[in-house]
């Protein structure tokens, strides 16, 4: 294998949130939800994205603005290039069958469970945002549960709130969950009380992708090789979740 | 099963095996030393430390190619103080751990390896040869014969922990940096850094890839440069030597080894074989040993030389 | 079909396209020569010449690994006498020949430049860069900035024919030497040479298995460092580049020329894509160049550069 | 593919002639009649080879005593290891059915054909020497047709003289020669006259093996890669052949 861009034309821009767009691309190979791809903007930097949509041969990356590198990202044009390169990880395991689950998306987390909630039949859809306008993918799905921290759209609270309600009456077998590092670590705290297994996909600061520089550690797991998608059993072994990450120069900080 | 020696005495550090996780390949964390450590290696090195924190260069700092990889990552690192928190009880490691230490002057070099003494590393290793990093290194003149003796000599004065010093396979008079070396007071040569300055284009956006343009090359590209600078080095140097450079498999191991290295580091193994290249390779030096009539791996150490 | 311009003007010389057949692969006689050029390339190269008959190193000489090609030839070949009649009627070729001369001091260059002057050949290529024969090129230190400057000017004096002065990537001051040879009076540069040298070890029976123990590094394993030696070569000197180093596919071609060679040297590509490697290459960057919107290879030249 | 020597034990070795030697190896791997192996006496040098014996995974090299090489390679005992790697060229083309087809070896050249003996049927097998000590492989075949130049046995006269007979009475589609180059020329001579097809194995010196050197041009073949077996219409366009030759300095001299 080797480890280098591809360069692609965006071939489709859709606004998603007033700070959120989703770039359309050809892209063809494997893909498992809760992967993530390398995304390069020559001379600029190269960051990670899951992909959130993906069909034939079209994926996207549904990307939210926050600094200098996604910043540039949201100057793209139709037609613009940019580089792909994975996709690299360990994504959601699925469950087969119609066991119930429930699929957790806080904020811009919820680009990485999108084609997830494709994928998982019989499952309940919690999205939950700052505020409305933040909501993503809404009429992406059957159904979805959505709340907002300031309740200007459904459910008032967050979405630990809400999934603490869901699990009280329905039988869950397993519960996936992207968003916030605080949220997954309620998330997980809330499944081990009620027996449930979980899947989170944990962020870290990602330089190489596959597994070589050890920037993305968080306790001995490579969480570009290893993860991003850690279970339950995983998450027990490794106190870092939820505690501390890393920054780009390597120094320890408190999440 | 025949009983195959793998242990390895290197200055006085008893390693299990002659495998070591190279410099700046996951040693970033102290859990992480601790899971290559299981996954087999003799010994692990910390990524290299500076005196202050420093960022590196911008992605993509690692990518690959047909023949092996190229990576600029600039010595991305937290600095020393960080360090020192982040790397406590080496003891529970489960295998010797060598610190690497980078400056822009003497007085860095010096003032990293204090602030690293109290920590339980079982060495130090002091690279003067990194190809991509402005300030260290190659650009910064470091790979020279005279650069490597006062900063050898200045380390060796204020530590009593063997000191590996990791040389450049893109200098032509290498033997003499290893010998100044030798000179000031190094208990080992590691060699070798990476190879180059490399560059790969990307012909489409007609821009190099790694976000300094340029990087050192490692792996198989690497491997016949850095047997035959070991060669080199076993003949100019009477202190043992780490052979690093494009090891991923047991053969590529006996091969450093007969040429003149005691012990060797891997680095792009970890991805090609993945992190448990460590194991994999001893297992493929043992059935080689045991299908060649060897029983002590230490008998095969440079006898590639007439 | 889009009508697609690949020709080149290398020093007023004018290649049908810029692929050019590496100094020391099949350049032994008139016969391979021509029968290189049939297989598509825009110039040949002879392999190097020196004063007197060379038997070169025992065999092995060339040998190849996972990354490439490692040889130690050893310059074989049969002096300038005998090389002036076997180059003759070089129109007859179908494509521009250029010589290649090696000497152990100024004058043995400067003789047998003078002995190949009436032969027809359309350059004169001087290799100061050979890593593994005692008496030429690093090994003895002809490819410091004085050597070049040297040697450069000696043959400059006595030929009007272009010179195209051949480095070796395995110096730190490549553009210094450059630079040296293009005062000199060089009207090119040919970068690079074999890298190293290198060392491949045969574990079996414990022995280095080149015959000369060590040779140059060519391939893959070369064509980063060789793209980085043409991309700084590139901003030091304003004489056209030939880029040589691990080209087999017309993406690696386009990227050499990105770098900012005008041409582009093949050697190993002989062996991993056939004799016919010249006009694979020149097929594949003929379609990369349709679907990438170009019509004149020219235009590639240097734009990698900001 | 890696081409570099693989190290093989000799398991047997069998006095040919007074001055010639057959060692036998394992050996894994596909062989045409006609291609070479690359034999590395480490810290010695390394020379070319035709296997002359091929059966399941035992191959066998026999060498003519000559120079420094072949000397040493003659004072191997089994048990001692040499290095093999190959094999390299383009061997001889077998003929399908049962025409009658005539092979010739000429003095060491016999190694050569000797596996294209064991397997084209319907074939006359010619050996010449110099002299009777020197025939090989005398009981291998069912039937051979020997000539001595000295007349010590069988024929008197060279393998050509006697060709020449044998082509008045047989109907050969083919004829297939190695041996001195004089030998092989002289033969393809007696071909075109005929009107028969030949193929000739051709020797230059060696040094690659692998078509990159350039060493063993004839005419711009290469004979280790594009040979060392040519047929009629390959001959037609080699001047240099039965002409000239280029030693291992790479100068041309007369055969
Ligand atoms: C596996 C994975 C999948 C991701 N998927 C998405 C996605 O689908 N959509 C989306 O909008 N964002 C996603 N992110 C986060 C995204 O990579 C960052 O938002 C982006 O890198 C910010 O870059 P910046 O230069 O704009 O911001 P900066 O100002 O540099 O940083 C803003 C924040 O992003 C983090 N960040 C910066 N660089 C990186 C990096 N190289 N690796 C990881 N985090 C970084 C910083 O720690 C900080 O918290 C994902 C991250 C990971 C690890
Ligand atoms: C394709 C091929 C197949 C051969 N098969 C056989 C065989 O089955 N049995 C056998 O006995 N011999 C064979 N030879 C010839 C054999 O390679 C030489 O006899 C041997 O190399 C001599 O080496 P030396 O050092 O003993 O003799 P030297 O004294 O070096 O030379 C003696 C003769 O061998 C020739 N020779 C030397 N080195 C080489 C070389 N590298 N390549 C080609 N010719 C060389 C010389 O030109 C000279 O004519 C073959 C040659 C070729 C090209
Ligand atoms: C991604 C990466 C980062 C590296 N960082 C460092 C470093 O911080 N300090 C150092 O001394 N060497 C560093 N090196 C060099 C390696 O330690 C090693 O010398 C080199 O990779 C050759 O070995 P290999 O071919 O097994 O990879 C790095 C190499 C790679 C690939
Ligand atoms: C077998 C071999 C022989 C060579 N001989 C010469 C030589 O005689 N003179 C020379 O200038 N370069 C010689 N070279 C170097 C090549 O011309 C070229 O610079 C080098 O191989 C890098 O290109 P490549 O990667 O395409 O092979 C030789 C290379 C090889 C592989
Ligand atoms: S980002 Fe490099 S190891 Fe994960
Ligand atoms: S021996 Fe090298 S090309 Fe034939």
């Amino acid at each position: 294998m080797i480890e280098q861009p591809k360069i692609v034309k965006i071939c489709d821009i859709k606004d998603e949130t007033p700070n959120a767009k989703t770039f359309f691309f050809e892209y063809m190979g494997h893909y498992d939800p809760g992967q993530f791809v390398m995304v390069w903007i020559p001379l600029n930097d190269e960051k990670p994205f899951t992909l959130s949509y993906i069909n034939r041969n079209i994926a996207g990356i549904t990307v939210l603005k926050r600094g200098n590198f996604t910043k540039t990202l949201h100057t793209k044009k139709i037609g613009d290039q940019i580089g792909i390169r994975g996709p690299y990880g360990r994504g959601y395991s699925l469950i087969k069958g119609n066991a119930a689950t429930c699929i957790v998306g806080g904020g811009i987390g919820m680009a990485s469970i999108a084609c997830l909630a494709d994928k998982q039949e019989n499952a309940t859809i919690v999205q939950g945002s700052r505020t409305m306008p933040e909501l993503l993918f809404r009429h992406r799905y059957k159904e979805m549960r959505l709340c907002t921290d300031d309740g200007s759209f459904g459910y008032k609270g967050t979405t630990v709130d809400l999934l603490r309600e869901l699990v009280g009456k329905h039988d869950y077998q397993k519960i996936y969950a992207c968003g916030p590092e605080k949220m997954l670590y309620k998330v997980y705290e809330l499944c081990n009380e009620h027996h449930i297994e979980c899947e989170v996909s944990i962020e870290r600061y990602i330089k190489c992708g596959f597994g070589i520089c050890g920037q993305c550690d968080c306790s001995g797991q490579r969480i570009c090789i290893d993860g991003p998608v850690f279970n339950s059993k995983d998450l027990k072994d490794m106190p870092d979740f939820g505690k501390t990450e890393i920054t780009k120069s390597g120094k320890r900080i408190s999440l | 099963m025949t009983d195959v020696k793998l242990s390895v005495n290197l200055c006085n550090i008893r390693l299990s095996n002659p495998t070591i996780l190279a410099s700046g390949i996951l040693g970033t964390t102290r859990a992480l030393l601790k899971r290559v450590a299981e996954c087999g290696a003799g010994a692990v090195t910390i990524k290299s430390i500076s005196k202050e924190a420093r960022e590196g260069h911008n992605n993509p700092t690692v990518i690959t190619y047909e023949a092996g990889m190229i990576n600029a990552v600039g010595y991305s690192n937290p600095g020393v103080e960080s360090a020192r928190i982040e790397f406590t009880n080496l003891k529970e490691i489960g295998a010797p751990v060598f610190a690497s230490i980078i400056g822009t002057c003497n007085d860095e070099f010096v003032k990293v390896a204090e602030g690293l003494s109290e920590s339980g590393f079982s060495a130090i290793e002091i690279p003067l040869s990194c190809p991509h990093t402005p300030g260290f290194g190659l650009l910064s003149g470091q790979g020279t014969p005279k650069a490597t003796y006062d900063i050898t000599s200045a380390v060796r004065r204020i530590t009593h922990l063997p000191i590996f010093v990791k040389i450049s396979p893109s200098i032509p008079e290498i033997t003499t940096v290893a010998k100044a070396a030798e000179d000031a007071g190094a208990s080992g040569i590691t060699a070798v850094n990476s190879m180059g300055p490399g560059m790969i284009i990307n012909i489409e956006s007609k821009k190099p890839v790694l976000g300094f343009k340029v990087g050192g090359v490692t792996g198989d590209a690497l491997r016949p440069i850095a047997v035959r600078c070991v060669y080199d080095v076993y003949k100019a140097v009477k202190i043992p030597i780490i052979g690093v450079g494009g090891i991923s498999t047991g053969r590529h191991a006996i091969e450093m080894l007969m040429a003149g290295a005691v012990a060797v580091g891997i680095g792009t193994g970890v991805y090609t074989r993945g992190i448990d290249v460590f194991s994999k390779v001893c297992a493929e030096m043992k059935q080689w040993m045991i299908e060649n009539g060897y029983n002590n791996i230490n008998d095969l150490v440079g006898i590639a030389h007439d």
